[in-house]
């Protein structure tokens, strides 16, 4: 393969990369939003919180993403396309995140609330000081799995004129004719930077575990190499 | 007998009335936990409520701690109603502010201790003062470890709740709530998720804490001998009613009802 | 771009075909993720190195690669070693056994979940081993994961747009294709949307209403 | 990237604000022969190639090619992401409501891809309508795909999202014969020279009467007409001194792919294609 | 005086040795929790551990029902080595199926009850009769519903775990436990996670059953009388070792051993 190729697929890399990234840090956000919404006792914060996840978990990716790029500038709307892209997988990623950060807020035992209740800690106090700190080590396995799901979900970008790593592929297919090695070096390097996010994310979870005097749980590795009998 | 022990023994043999319920009721579905419940305390009154499960003494600690509302009636504490305010003349329901406001002068501690795991021990002691009271976090600190050495743990303000032994971890729940110098201190069953010999340590601090502080305690126990040692009046509960009220000597050496003698028979019994 | 009434009526015919297409693949693709994936866990369980390491790794590798890349080597690869499936039921393939790592998670949590006095109970028992999982283990296991496994019910369904590439023509493919044709695409993706939206609502709503019937009491936060 | 809404709103002076800038945007599909990067990751194609020579003579001395999944390439032309579409478009009536066309730069004759020795027999879409049990591979967003609802082979149509994953299917034995553009085809085929399939000869399929020839252009803004029509005089003077033919020659166009139908023909539906 | 109870007191006084532990040690990490353990205990013998929290005996229960295994050393029940088998005159160790054979003559009651909460009563009852004994399922109801009458449960066959107290749940595992007609039954502080009233009619229950049957009895508790009631023997544990065994009115009346001494007094204290 020829190094412009080769630069093709490196930039398509990045891109991916930065779609990712972008739309986790964005998607954060959403999800705790509207994740804590959703556990408001104002209603309307609460129905809010559910608007926006069932809205955005039922749109697809691609859907907003047309909307944002070919049929918003129609409204007078301008959106960079790369920003469109990160906006639209946030919107969408951070609609299942928000599922998970009420999950982990809701299984806090409710004895951990009484007891700060008793200590009258504020409601807001609560969330912040109690509940969430517990609440995210929960969150953790699940945002990883989303993580790796954004990961792959950013291919969708290429029809607004995101160049993403698959995109980069199907150049490089189309240039050489040859199917097979850019699907295998696809897999290959998709594989790996799924390594990569997971090894972080497994690696948040351990320092969170740890402050909250917990053993961490056992790595891929480590389950692999210490297999228990019954 | 079971007519309701008599009205003077229900009332404080303290300076005035501190706590006051006025026919509470609470239910759950059908359940009636309590019906039309009076009693009251004094400030600086010790009061241990037994009885047999299910009668409603923890459903009472729940209602002053505010973790569960009485559906009928009104519970004051000091000045002030608990869930409600007056305006002008009338009781109308209380604001969050309010109840915070009434709430600030008591404080719980569980049967599971629920410490917040994701803080060490120093901080579990700390953070209610600095974020409720408003105290420096240096004179939370200094407050936290005179606590801590009280309870014998000032060589623990390093360690997560997971590391302590559930006798420790109770002391550290103990501490952490006298950290907030309540004016009453709610106690449910705090020992009976330990085992005998780390409960006596437990029981040993509060025997402490009730010595050396005026502060006014409610506590649900089975342990009678620190009933007797601590409290002033005993109340024994049955079906959501108080059928005797006594101080602890004459409670467990001549109970006139019943059920209380039956009751303490199996108590003492087993073990 | 504006809204035209007219063409969108016109395509609405030929999207319905394309959405049934798309129901039908999530549906078979569900039911296979939801059995593989709790072979996978148990698999993954085993006391045998032999099969839960090649399981792990099996897993993690389908579950971080794209379903795209996947369903390529399915559709072309697999029949040069003399398997010919039709496009659909590679697709359904592909879809299920890329979700079953997802739901294997799923079922894994249920499983870890299962409090270890359980276990202990069924060994002072004595049960064996089959009947321990059988009727035990599984029917604590497999309620609490309803929730978490009808979400990823609904994810399956907006991936379903992947058949694309191994020629089956869901919802997305025939909206594309009718855009490509008239060149206009704004009705057939907002109609899509809109479609998407009618059929994950009602199952999120599903999914919730269990979720509420397993998940005990209302609780103060 | 930012799209250039303005140059909607300014009509006709799109051309000379291009001029300014010293560059142009131009949107491509990533097909070859059309528009495409080529081996050694150049971006490249007859329409490319073409559309560069034009500018120059039009004063415009670079051009920034983006690169876009077909079926973006109207919408995002429409909103300003690129000035000009130069992919090698097929000019059609239902796209001409959508957008301008310059004259088109070629003509395209059918073929057929199959198995290498033709097992079945096979040369025209007319051979495949009689024959019950062959199944079809035709390309998403194609004009083969109008041509095949017309002849009634939808049914066995199997629709493929890339010239390649046609080729890759059959291959697979996921169609018999695989309907495209020549021109197309035989620029996949050159590229894998090692995989047993050939070509059947070039023809123009006749379609209720009609014979359908697919004829590409350059795609504008329905508001850029004056844009188009300069850009079509400096076209035809090309095609006339013959350096229109000598710029494709390398993509694979010989004689018989240049034409002389107009735009104005081709959106009017006389001759051509759905 | 820290040594070792004597030899003789170690050992059963009843019928020769059924239960055997030799030089069983175990360890978590750098905490050895027991080291060397030697004991024994005669078929159809009541013995009750005692001592304080940490010494090791849950351990020792846990490890009879193979929850658990020792680093060292060697379990016998009856003729057989628990976790080993004699092949070709040299001890090995034991397979799944060994292990499961030995196990059968062994069940256990745990602190928490443990019952499948996705049955009802009676097929926790059942579900092991039916599926390890191979009783048919109309055998197997006979034989839990005498078991559930005899814990006066029989009126709740239908009700679900969840629906029963703690109480009662605890007297469904006791019948779930005998329903395996088990030579040695498992009791791990089988009341302690109930309140006083509850423990005490579980406690009746296993009075009944060790008047009625010859069970062999392995009890970890704190109820004392309950102890001084059933138990031929009584052993005191310390930190992974016996230091003191003998009759229940022995070690409860004149304890030798000054930690037992103590031991005692803060578990009598503190009710
Ligand atoms: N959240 C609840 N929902 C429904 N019923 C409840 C709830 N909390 C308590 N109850 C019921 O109220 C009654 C009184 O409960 P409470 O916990 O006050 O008793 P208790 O005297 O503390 O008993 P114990 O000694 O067992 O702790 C019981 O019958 C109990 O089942
Ligand atoms: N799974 C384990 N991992 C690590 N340490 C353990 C484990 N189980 C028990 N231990 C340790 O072994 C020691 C003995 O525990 P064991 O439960 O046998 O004590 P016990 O006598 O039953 O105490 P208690 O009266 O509190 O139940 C304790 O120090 C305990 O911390
Ligand atoms: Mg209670
Ligand atoms: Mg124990």
């Amino acid at each position: 393969m020829s190094p412009q190729l080769f630069a093709y697929l490196l930039e398509g890399l990045l891109t991916t990369l930065q779609l990712t990234i972008g739309a986790a840090a964005l998607g954060l956000v959403f999800s705790f939003a509207a994740g804590i919404a959703t556990c408001s006792p104002n209603i309307v914060l609460r129905g809010v919180g559910r608007c926006y996840i069932e809205l955005f978990r039922g749109i697809s990716a691609l859907v907003l993403l047309f909307w944002f790029v070919f049929a918003l500038p129609y409204a007078g709307w301008q959106l960079d396309p790369m920003w469109a892209g990160v906006l639209a997988l946030a919107l969408n990623i951070g609609a299942y995140g928000a599922e998970v950060v009420r999950g982990g807020i809701v299984a806090v035992p409710v004895a951990q609330i009484e007891a700060a209740i008793a200590l009258n800690f504020t409601r807001s106090q609560r969330m912040r000081l109690v509940v969430l700190p517990q609440a995210i080590a929960r969150m953790l396995p699940p945002f990883g799995n989303l993580l790796i799901e954004l990961l792959k979900g950013t291919s969708v970008a290429y029809i607004v004129l995101i160049p993403d790593l698959t995109f980069a592929g199907q150049i490089v297919r189309n240039a050489t004719g040859d199917s097979a090695s850019v699907f295998t070096a696809l897999l290959i390097l998709y594989a790996i930077l799924a390594v990569i996010f997971t090894t972080i994310v497994r690696l948040i979870e351990r320092r969170v575990a740890k402050s909250l005097g917990r053993a961490p749980t056992p790595g891929f590795f480590a389950r692999v190499k210490g297999v228990k009998s019954a | 007998m079971s007519q309701p022990a008599t009205e003077a023994a229900l009332t404080s043999r303290k300076d005035g009335q501190f706590i006051h319920f006025d026919k509470v009721s609470k239910r759950f579905g059908d359940n009636v936990v309590l019906n039309d419940l009076c009693f009251a305390m004094g400030a600086g009154e010790r009061v241990t409520l037994i009885g047999p499960s299910g009668s409603g003494k923890t459903t009472i600690l729940r209602m002053l701690m505010t973790l569960m509302k009485p559906d009928t009636g009104t519970i004051r504490v000091g000045e002030d109603y608990l869930y409600h305010e007056e305006r002008g003349g009338k009781l109308v329901e209380a604001g969050e502010a309010h109840i915070r406001k009434v709430r600030q002068r008591i404080t719980m501690v569980f049967q599971s201790f629920n410490l917040f795991p994701n803080m060490r021990v120093l901080r579990n002691v700390t953070e209610a003062p600095v974020h409720v009271l408003g105290l420096s976090k240096e004179e939370a600190e200094e407050r936290a470890l005179g606590l801590l050495e009280m309870v014998g743990l000032d060589h623990k303000i390093d360690a997560y709740p997971s590391q302590l032994s559930g006798g420790q971890q109770q002391r550290v729940a103990i501490a952490r709530a006298l950290a907030m110098q309540p004016d009453v201190l709610l106690l449910d069953e705090v020992t009976s998720a330990l085992d005998p010999e780390l409960a006596a340590g437990v029981l040993d601090v509060l025997r402490d804490v009730a010595k050396t502080t005026d502060v006014t305690m409610l506590c649900v126990t089975h342990a009678m001998k620190f009933a007797r040692d601590i409290s002033h009046r005993v109340l024994m509960f049955c079906e959501g009613r108080i059928i005797e009220a006594a101080p602890p000597e004459e409670m467990f050496d001549s109970p006139t009802h019943e059920r209380t003698r039956s009751f303490l028979q199996s108590v003492l019994d087993e073990t | 771009m504006t809204w035209d009434w007219g063409y969108a009526w016109e395509t609405l015919p030929q999207l319905l075909d394309g959405l049934g297409v798309t129901v039908l693949a999530t549906l078979a693709g569900t039911a296979i993720a939801l059995v593989l994936g709790l072979i996978f866990t148990v698999l993954r369980r085993s006391p045998s190195r032999w099969i839960c390491i090649p399981t792990e790794i099996f897993v993690e590798f389908i579950r971080s690669t794209p379903l795209l890349v996947q369903l390529f080597v399915l559709f072309f690869v697999l029949p040069e070693a003399g398997i010919q499936l039709s496009a659909f039921m590679t697709g359904v393939i592909g879809l299920g056994l890329h979700y079953a790592t997802y739901t294997s998670e799923v079922y894994r949590s249920g499983i870890e979940g299962v409090p270890a006095g359980q276990w202990e109970a069924a060994k002072a028992l004595n049960l064996p081993t089959r009947r321990v999982w059988t009727s035990v283990i599984l029917p604590q296991a497999v309620p609490p994961s309803i929730p978490a496994l009808g979400n990823y019910a609904i994810a399956m369904f907006k991936e379903t747009p992947q058949l694309t590439v191994i020629t089956v023509m869901e919802l997305l493919s025939v909206a594309r294709q009718l855009g490509a044709e008239n060149y206009r695409y704004l009705e057939p993706v907002t109609i899509i949307g809109v479609l998407f939206l009618l059929l994950s609502l009602p199952t999120a709503w599903l999914v919730r209403r269990t979720e509420r019937r397993l998940v005990p009491a209302p609780r103060p936060v | 990237s930012t799209v250039d809404l303005t140059a909607q709103e300014a009509g006709g002076d799109l051309l000379s604000r291009i001029r300014d800038r010293g560059e142009v945007n131009i949107g491509i599909a990533n097909e070859a022969p059309y528009g495409f990067v080529d081996r050694s990751g150049r971006i490249t194609g007859e329409a490319p190639e073409l559309a560069r020579k034009v500018f120059q003579r039009l004063g415009v001395e670079r051009m920034n090619p983006r690169i876009t999944d077909f079926g973006s390439l109207i919408p995002a032309l429409q909103v300003g992401v690129f000035d000009v579409i130069a992919a090698g478009m097929f000019v059609t009536p239902a796209r001409c409501k959508q957008i301008l066309f310059s004259d088109p730069e070629y003509q395209a004759p059918e073929a057929l891809m199959v198995p290498k020795g033709n097992p079945k027999g096979i040369n025209t879409l007319d051979d495949i309508v009689a024959r019950k049990d062959i199944r079809v591979g035709l390309l998403t967003g194609s004009a083969n795909i109008g041509y095949a609802t017309d002849l009634g082979l939808m049914d066995r149509a199997v629709i493929f999202d890339s010239v390649f994953s046609g080729l890759d299917g059959i291959l697979a034995n996921r169609a018999d014969a695989f309907s495209l553009t020549a021109i197309s085809l035989r620029d996949a085929l050159n590229k894998r020279p090692d995989a047993p399939l050939e070509l059947t000869p070039a023809y123009v399929p006749v379609i209720g009467g009609k014979r359908k020839l697919g004829c590409g252009a350059f795609g504008f803004r329905r508001d850029q007409r004056t844009f188009r029509d300069a850009f079509n005089v400096e076209l035809n003077r090309m095609r006339a001194s013959g350096e229109l033919l000598s710029t494709v020659r390398p993509f694979g166009f010989t004689e018989s792919e240049m034409t002389t139908l107009t735009a104005a023909e081709l959106c009017s539906d006389t001759s051509s294609s759905s």
